[in-house]
């Protein structure tokens, strides 16, 4: 008898969940959708919101610190040590920017947007914007340049420092051979600094 | 017409070509609303929108689909029997759309007026399993025969319930021609079968309940037949990949989509036809007629789609063992206790 | 000749379909003497099957004109069904014990 | 009348080809396969025999029944390497030559007598009823046998089948 | 149990292959011999005052002076007392006695450790690698690990 | 004049050519570049282990034998329901009879579990344990804490 | 696209014997399906190699290492300790702050730091929050394996609400970086409260309305009851934790009985399988388990709401991480069970050896234990049952 | 060979509305395979899910790789895993396109360097036609991705000859 009963219940019961489940589904039928409607609706997103990189390359002292902490090493950096003689001018931060930074690449494509190389980064020129939509139909333009040193450019301050090392050596050599004889350098020529031209910072990727 | 009858035999298989043309078209249009309502519907009882982006709501989205699976490369896999990987999809939808010409869509259309009517569409469906075991095992993957089997084996049990629910109606109503049992049930909605038909009123009371509960089981065992949840299993994504048509691409497998959809069609429409009044309208005389009754008919079935649709959001699918405890201890059971107390009811 | 060929072949009547049901029989035996595979044997068998139910039918429309051939029809289509299943399952289970459903291999077997 | 003949042809034609499938074909799915198509143009000849519910009858039973059954059965013998689909024949030598006998005898039977050219009656209206009530009256008998043989049938087959899973 | 206890009854028991223990450290170990791993191990479970049943973690480790080795996290959900167990092994001929007779667990750990480290687990029912493919060639955890060119035709380096 | 039936064969015939049309109209537009990895057979990504064409559980079998005895029942039912109200009771005992004929059939089957398809078997594991060691040998060999 | 040729290997089956990969031979009515690593329903790339007899499970070998992804290496290879955790993070995606607040208390009980008492607050929180978040995904993919779609996108609506409270803290939905050793990278934004209290009582009703929809319905009852049974020995003797070990009765939660954080401050209680529609330790008590844990975590997340103390997320962040030479092994409770770091340090800034633990890498190893004898479909849910994430299986 | 496939060399008007139908519908319609390999996976489930409803751009996931249009690969790929994703874009019916989801799809991402185990860009083993970064991209990034495509499929032609 019991099996009878529990033959009947059985059913009953899944009659009436299979009702309750229909009810619930029957009700959201009317529910508003909850879908963003991306591409003509889009999110605001909230002020910490980690997205692409973005460096104010005119802030960037070359410190290199944002590369070091980078767990991916997706940051490369080169910098070229600025003469003297030049003023590279101070980021808005008020750091004193002494290196030239002909290469600020960050491959994009390799980042996992953790965030950490932002907060080192002395002078706050390194931030995560909340810009994420940056498809291409191309890997290579994943791999952003910051810089905004020409080849031209690049080359002058090379050739600089190149001449400056050698000036320097040779300076050191003539004080290594009149050792005892103080020099006095010379005050720092303000020459043209191989500061970029003004223009709208290079936004590689799409538009 | 008259015109055409006078040809003589030609001119009456013109007619009746292009009467029997008649329900692609109607498949065609109704695949494409359902294909699109289907999407919809599930989609607002899970809070979102589904195809927006295709003309006005989406609503080209199907047409897309349609020109998209044209264009869509025709593998067939080196492993598979491609003989019957070929024929497969024809088998299965000349099974689906015999089945179509003994449907009444309204009082001066019906496919063909045979006498027996829904024991053909039973029959004739059958062309439809054999189809699925075809291309399933034509695929030779693994996923596909164990769909295609399954497939099979819950189409062919469940065949037994529809069966005896039909035969219940057909006691009622005397007759196994389509348009001759809607015609039974005119007069509105009190007439219809679900409701004891047009029978003196203690009969009829008395039946009530023996034909609500073949209704209800009829509805059921209609999901399992065209393998719809809770009874998916032949094509249960999460356990068998796509079933017995994992192989199949592009518009082979738009046929086989096709002959599902239109197969939900179809049960509804016997459903309709043998409980619900066919196309009669629902009150009387009032709105009734060979256009409105195209109306109501198609109205009724895709009332059922929609129900079909709505139970397929909202419930898990049964295991085969249950699928099939289901049908030979749940429903059939049930069935040979209706089909005593109809006969009895109706001899007395 | 030819012409009465021609005009034999556009007046179907008893002659024909006893014909056919003559050679679907001669290849329903055919396929009961030749194959090995028990089911191809049973299959044959179906067609033997089907060739006398064509015989009833066409006896009963053309020379009876009564309904017994279609009742007797029905009742070999259902021992067919009775049949097959009971066939089949013997099949089957020989197919488990000897791993072969190839009747002379059984035959083998056995011993 | 043409469309009879052609259609009585076209049925004739789909039968006997897919019967000569299924006994000439090496492999047994096809012949299984096959067997879709005898069935289908048999039915059609019971068709043109005004035998509607029998043709009916045997779409049901055979296709949807007796074909999936054998399906079922043809694929629960197949082994795992697919040599083993293909059936032999054997003796086909003998075999051809006492077939070739038997049509031949049975087909000049069937031609030398002097059957009649035309139906006996012009057709049946509705048959369907005509057949309940025979059965239920004159054929009662038979009809009630038919249950027993099927449940013989039904616990037959179970009960070998469930020997078979009980070596398993 | 305190992991001195365990080590005392554990030496009093197997005595010479218990070679050490290091208490004071932040988890206290013992350092055990490689062949005799399963009986201690064996011990530790069914022993009523040990019942460590629970392998919370099962680690390889090369510690890069010519040593693998395996680290045992042993906890008992009975008595609620862990244990640190080691075994060391030489690179060249890295057998360790495998416990997953023991604890189920352990199985996939090996595995692991195999996979990785290449320590060779003897007596293990199914000592395949585990998360490489098969034809992996090499043991990426040890210290001395250089990554291959190519694999199957595709190029591994960035 | 066409039959009934020939409206069906239309029926059938139409709906081959349907999809005949379709595919032609495929085949009109899609691309063919077959290559053999391309039809390989598809199983989740991996290379297939062994031939799909093996053989099937016997529950199959057993399933589609009480269809095929059911189903013939049907065939009978369907006539027997057109007329057995003229018949009138006795038409509906001896459908009874033949009904309740069959129904032993189902009871035995459904009795003997014929219905049930496989039914999940589930193993629960179990863990080897040695036989509980003594626990007075145990407390001589370790020293208490 | 070079070397695309040699992937390539034959794709033709040789007939004869057929071996499964840990070397049985099949009989002759069983067969070999592989499910995965492109399936449906493992959640990812995990591979089954399953033998059955018709539909009957003969065995299943989990062939796992699709996402293997070399945590460990890379854990080896890092410059400082801090830089591990993006790595942490990406090991159980589906609970990232869990997996950083794992690594986190390692290195601080290494470090023997003290964290302030903010810090752990939010830690709860987060974790919790996690937790749901996490939950959420498991029954969500869980209806979907047993056929229902729809309550996975409910529990994917409300999850994505815990993802916004997320990312207006840190900025990321996903792979936060949020918990660092000793600290956090940013403190809460000031409407956070707010926000998470008005989830919390947004919340409550859809539990009982999923409930209602998925856990109750029959049919899944059905499905789910007396299937993959876990008795309690066999749980503990596999080291299984999480959702899993609860649901086959043994009443252990790393919260509570390994505590660390601020857990023991508040009134919550570890969710044990009951039986109630089968045997305790089938797969409908690990989903219940994992729904009542769900509410259990609305209880916390509200407690430690109230109770919050101010103050700074930051003080306890060492400048430069340098452990002495040592080693520690310290477990917290992810969502799928005991996350353990076994970390050694040289003595420098870079940690010597990073080992995982990870809770669904134990749990999965049971499923050919528990799923022999299933049938097919089964073996879809009661893997989904163990709720394994590849990301922390492979590493 | 289909008759109209590349079959033309250039376009008249027929032939170029043809195309931009032919074109619509393919972009219109792109199912995409149900298939995740790690982290992105999630983001990607969550694109399906409610709130952003991948849907609506007429992407529907199935399971069977003849009859998708668009593999996401969604994550880490490794080298276990590339020859099987390899064989599955074989599957694939064609036209078929790829969308690289995530770093580590575009390029190893996080495991470029270290990572011995994984593949570093899924671009090595089969064509891509997008690649979305991000780390993972947030669904809507995901989206654009999609739109990108879309484009790019907008841009293509079927029927006439490839140069
Ligand atoms: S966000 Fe992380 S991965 Fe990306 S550049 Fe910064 S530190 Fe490197
Ligand atoms: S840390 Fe900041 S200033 Fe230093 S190199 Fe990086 S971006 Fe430039
Ligand atoms: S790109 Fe980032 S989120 Fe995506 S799979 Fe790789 S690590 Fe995970």
């Amino acid at each position: 008898m019991a099996a009878v009963r529990a033959y009947f219940n059985n059913i009953w019961i899944a009659l009436t969940t299979v009702a309750v489940g229909m009810k619930i589904t029957f009700k959201h039928l009317f529910v508003p959708a909850v879908t963003l409607q991306y591409p003509d609706v889009k999110l605001k997103l909230p002020e910490r919101a980690r997205n692409r990189l973005y460096v104010n390359i005119d802030d960037c002292i070359g410190c290199d610190q944002c590369s070091m902490v980078c767990p991916v090493d997706c940051i490369i950096i080169e910098t070229i040590k600025s003469t003297p003689d030049q003023d590279l001018g101070t980021t808005s931060t008020g750091h004193k920017k002494r290196l030239h930074v002909p290469v600020f690449d960050i491959d994009i494509a390799k980042c996992c947007y953790c965030g950490l190389c932002v907060y080192p980064c002395p002078t706050e020129c390194i931030v995560m914007t909340d810009v994420y939509e940056f498809s291409e139909f191309d890997r290579n333009r994943l791999i952003y340049s910051f810089s905004i040193m020409t080849p031209q450019d690049i080359e002058l301050a090379k050739e600089k420092l190149k001449k400056a090392e050698e000036e320097a050596a040779a300076k050191k050599a003539a004080a290594t051979a009149a050792a005892a004889k103080a020099v006095q350098p010379s005050g720092a020529q303000a020459l043209k600094p191989a500061s970029p031209e003004p223009g709208t910072p290079e936004q590689p990727g799409n538009s | 017409m008259e015109a055409l009858e006078n040809l003589g035999v030609w001119g009456s298989i013109l007619i009746a070509v292009v009467w029997s043309a008649l329900p692609i078209v109607f498949i065609l249009l109704y695949a494409l609303v359902t294909l699109y309502a289907e999407m919809k519907i599930a989609a607002h009882i899970q809070d979102r929108l589904a195809y927006m982006r295709t003309g006005w709501h989406g609503t080209l989205q199907p047409f897309a689909d349609i020109l998209k699976l044209l264009q869509k490369e025709d593998t067939i896999s080196s492993a598979a029997d491609r003989k019957l990987f070929r024929l497969a999809p024809y088998v299965v939808f000349m099974g689906t759309y015999g089945a179509f010409s003994a449907i009444p869509f309204s009082s001066i259309y019906i496919g063909s007026n045979i006498d027996l009517g829904v024991f053909f569409i039973v029959a004739v469906s059958s062309l439809v399993v054999v189809g699925i075991l075809m291309g399933g095992w034509a695929s030779n993957n693994k996923w596909s025969i164990f769909g295609a089997m399954r497939s099979a084996a819950q189409m062919v049990s469940y065949e037994i319930p529809t069966a005896l629910a039909i035969l219940i109606a057909v006691m009622i109503t005397g007759s196994l021609n389509l348009q001759d049992v809607t015609k039974f049930q005119e007069g509105g909605i009190h007439n219809w079968v679900v409701f004891g038909g047009p029978l003196p009123l203690t009969q009829k009371l008395l039946l009530i309940p023996f034909t609500l509960v073949t209704f209800i089981i009829l509805f059921i065992a209609s999901l399992a037949e065209v393998n719809r949840t809770p009874f998916d299993l032949p094509e249960a994504e999460s356990e068998l990949v796509q079933g017995f048509n994992t192989e199949y691409s592009g518009m082979r497998f738009a046929m086989f989509y096709l002959a599902e959809y239109a197969n939900m069609f179809l049960v509804s429409a016997v459903t309709v036809a043998l409980f619900l009044g066919g196309w009669t309208s629902p009150f009387g005389s009032f709105l009734s007629g060979p256009v409105w009754g195209l109306f109501w008919f198609i109205g009724k079935c895709l009332l059922l789609v929609f129900l079909q649709i709505w139970i397929r959001w909202t419930l898990p699918r049964l295991r085969v063992d249950q699928l099939m405890y289901t049908s030979w201890k749940v429903l059939t059971p049930f069935l040979f206790v209706c089909i005593f107390g109809v006969g009895l009811i109706l001899v007395l | 000749m030819l012409h009465e060929i021609i005009q034999w072949l556009r007046t179907p009547g008893l002659h024909h379909f006893l014909i056919i049901s003559g050679i679907l029989f001669s290849v329903g035996v055919f396929a009961i003497l030749t194959r090995r595979n028990a089911i191809m044997v049973l299959m044959g068998i179906e067609l033997v099957l089907n060739a006398a139910n064509i015989n009833f039918l066409a006896f009963s429309r053309y020379t009876s004109g009564t309904l017994d051939g279609q009742v007797v029809a029905i009742f070999v289509i259902i021992l067919a069904a009775a049949e097959a299943a009971i066939a089949l399952a013997i099949v089957l289970n020989i197919y488990q014990n000897f791993s072969t459903v190839n009747i002379d291999e059984i035959d083998r077997l056995k011993d | 009348m043409d469309l009879y003949i052609i259609v009585f042809y076209l049925f004739a034609l789909i039968t006997l080809a897919s019967a000569a499938i299924v006994v000439i074909s090496k492999n047994i799915v096809y012949s299984a396969f096959a067997l879709l198509f005898t069935f289908f143009g048999v039915a059609g000849l019971y068709v043109l025999l005004m035998a509607d519910f029998i043709a009916v009858t045997q779409l049901l039973i055979y296709v949807g029944g007796i074909l999936v059954l054998l399906l079922f059965g043809v694929m629960l013998t197949t082994k795992v390497i697919r040599v083993d689909m293909r059936t032999a024949t054997v003796r086909t030598f003998p075999a051809v030559v006492i077939v070739a006998a038997l049509a031949g005898t049975l087909i000049g039977i069937f031609w030398s007598t002097d059957w009649p050219q035309s139906p006996a009656s012009d057709g049946f209206e509705r048959t369907i009823p005509q057949i309940g009530e025979m059965l239920l009256t004159s054929y009662l008998l038979p009809f009630e046998i038919a249950s027993v043989v099927l449940l013989v049938a039904l616990i037959g087959a179970a009960m070998i089948a469930r020997r078979e899973r009980k070596a398993l | 149990m305190t992991a001195e206890q365990v080590f005392t009854s554990l030496k009093a028991k197997f005595g010479d292959a218990v070679l050490e223990a290091k208490l004071d450290a932040l988890q206290p170990w013992i350092l055990v011999v490689p062949e005799r791993m399963k009986e201690v191990a064996l011990f530790l479970r069914d022993d009523p005052a040990m019942q460590f049943d629970y392998l919370m973690c099962l680690s390889g480790m090369d510690y890069n002076d010519g040593k693998l080795g395996v680290v045992y996290h042993l906890f008992s959900t009975v008595h609620r007392h862990k244990i640190v167990l080691k075994v060391q092994c030489a690179k060249e001929t890295p057998h360790v006695q495998s416990v997953s007779a023991v604890w189920g667990t352990a199985n996939w750990h090996e595995r692991e450790a195999y996979d990785l480290l290449g320590i060779i687990f003897d007596e293990h029912p199914d000592l395949r690698r585990i998360l490489l493919p098969d034809d992996w060639g090499g043991y990426p955890l040890r210290k001395d690990y250089r990554v291959p060119e190519f694999y199957n035709g595709v190029k591994v380096p960035y | 004049m066409l039959t009934e039936f020939g409206k069906i064969l239309i029926f059938l015939i139409i709906g081959a050519l349907f999809v005949v049309a379709g595919l032609f109209a495929a085949w009109l537009l899609r691309p063919r570049r077959p290559y053999p990895g391309k039809l390989a057979p598809y199983e989740c990504g991996e290379e297939p282990i062994g031939d799909a064409w093996v053989r099937f559980n016997v529950r199959f079998y057993v399933v589609a034998l009480i269809f095929l005895i059911f189903d013939v029942e049907v065939v009978f039912l369907f006539p027997w329901a057109l007329v057995y109200r003229e018949l009138g009771l006795f038409g509906f005992l001896e459908m009874a009879v033949f009904l309740a004929i069959l129904l032993v059939g189902l009871a035995y089957v459904w009795v003997k579990g014929d219905l049930d398809w496989d039914k999940p078997r589930p193993q629960i594991p179990r863990i080897e344990r040695p036989p509980e060691p003594n626990p007075e040998k145990v407390l001589k060999e370790t020293p208490v804490s | 696209m070079n070397g695309s040729k040699t992937l390539l290997t034959s794709y033709v089956s040789q007939p004869g014997e057929i071996k499964t990969s840990s070397g049985k031979t099949l009989r002759t009515d069983e067969m070999i399906i592989n499910m995965g690593p492109q399936h449906p329903s493992t959640h990812g790339v995990l591979r089954l190699e399953i033998v059955v007899d018709g539909e009957i499970i003969v065995d299943v070998i989990p062939h796992i290492g699709y996402l293997h992804r070399c945590f460990e290496k890379h854990a080896e290879h890092m410059t400082n300790y801090q830089q591990v955790i993006p790595y942490a993070d990406r090991m159980d995606y589906v609970a990232a702050m869990n997996m950083e607040q794992g690594y986190a208390v390692a290195m601080e009980r290494m470090l023997k730091i003290e964290v302030p008492e903010r810090v752990e607050y939010i830690r709860v929180i987060m974790a919790e929050l996690q937790r749901i978040a996490s939950h959420l995904v498991a029954v969500g993919t869980f209806g979907i394996d047993a056929g229902a779609f729809t309550p996975f996108l409910y529990a994917f609506h409300d999850r994505e609400r815990i993802l916004d409270l997320f990312e207006m803290t840190c900025g990321a939905r996903l792979l936060y970086n949020y918990i660092w050793v000793g600290g956090l990278s940013h403190d809460l934004p000031p409407q956070f409260i707010d926000k998470a209290k008005e989830f919390c009582k947004y919340y409550r009703p859809r539990i009982k309305e999923f409930n209602d929809l998925l856990t109750y319905n029959e049919i899944f009852v059905k499905r789910t009851a007396n299937v993959g049974v876990l008795p309690k020995d066999v749980a503990i003797n596999y080291a299984c934790s999480g959702p899993m070990l609860r649901a086959s009765g043994v009443n252990w939660d790393l919260r509570r009985d390994d505590p660390y954080s601020v857990y023991d401050r508040f009134e919550w209680e570890p969710q044990v399988g009951k039986g109630e529609m089968g045997t305790v330790g089938d797969t409908w008590d690990r989903h219940i388990v994992r729904m009542r844990e769900i509410e259990q975590s609305v209880n916390i997340i509200e407690q430690a709401l109230a109770g919050i103390p101010e103050g700074n997320v930051q003080a306890a962040i060492p400048k430069r991480i340098r452990p002495e030479r040592g080693e520690i092994y310290a477990r917290t409770e992810a969502p799928r069970g005991e996350i353990g770091y076994y970390i050694v340090s040289d003595g420098s800034t870079t940690p010597f050896r990073v080992k995982a633990r990870s809770p669904a890498f134990v749990n999965l190893s049971v499923l050919p234990e528990i799923s022999r004898g299933a049938m097919l479909a089964d073996l879809v849910l009661i893997a989904a049952g163990v709720d394994i994430v590849l990301g922390e299986v492979d590493r | 060979m289909g008759l109209l496939d590349k079959q033309f060399q250039n376009g008249n008007v027929l032939v170029t509305s043809l195309d931009t139908l032919l074109n619509w519908a393919r972009l219109s319609s792109l199912w995409q395979m149900q298939w995740g390999l790690a982290c992105c996976a999630i983001e990607m489930m969550a694109t399906s899910a409610s709130n952003f409803d991948i849907m609506r751009f007429g992407v529907i996931p199935r399971a069977t790789p003849r009859q998708v249009d668009v593999l996401f690969v969604a994550g880490t790929v490794t080298l276990k895993m590339a020859s099987r994703i390899k064989r599955l874009y074989d599957q694939m019916a064609e036209p078929r396109y790829v969308l690289s989801m995530g770093s580590c799809a575009n390029c190893g991402g996080p495991y470029w360097e270290h990572g011995y185990h994984v593949l570093k860009g899924v671009d090595r083993v089969i064509p891509v036609d997008v690649y979305v970064p991000g780390c993972p991209p947030r669904p809507e990034a995901l989206l654009e991705g999609i739109i990108k495509l879309q484009e790019k499929v907008r841009k293509e032609s079927l029927v006439k000859k490839s140069a």
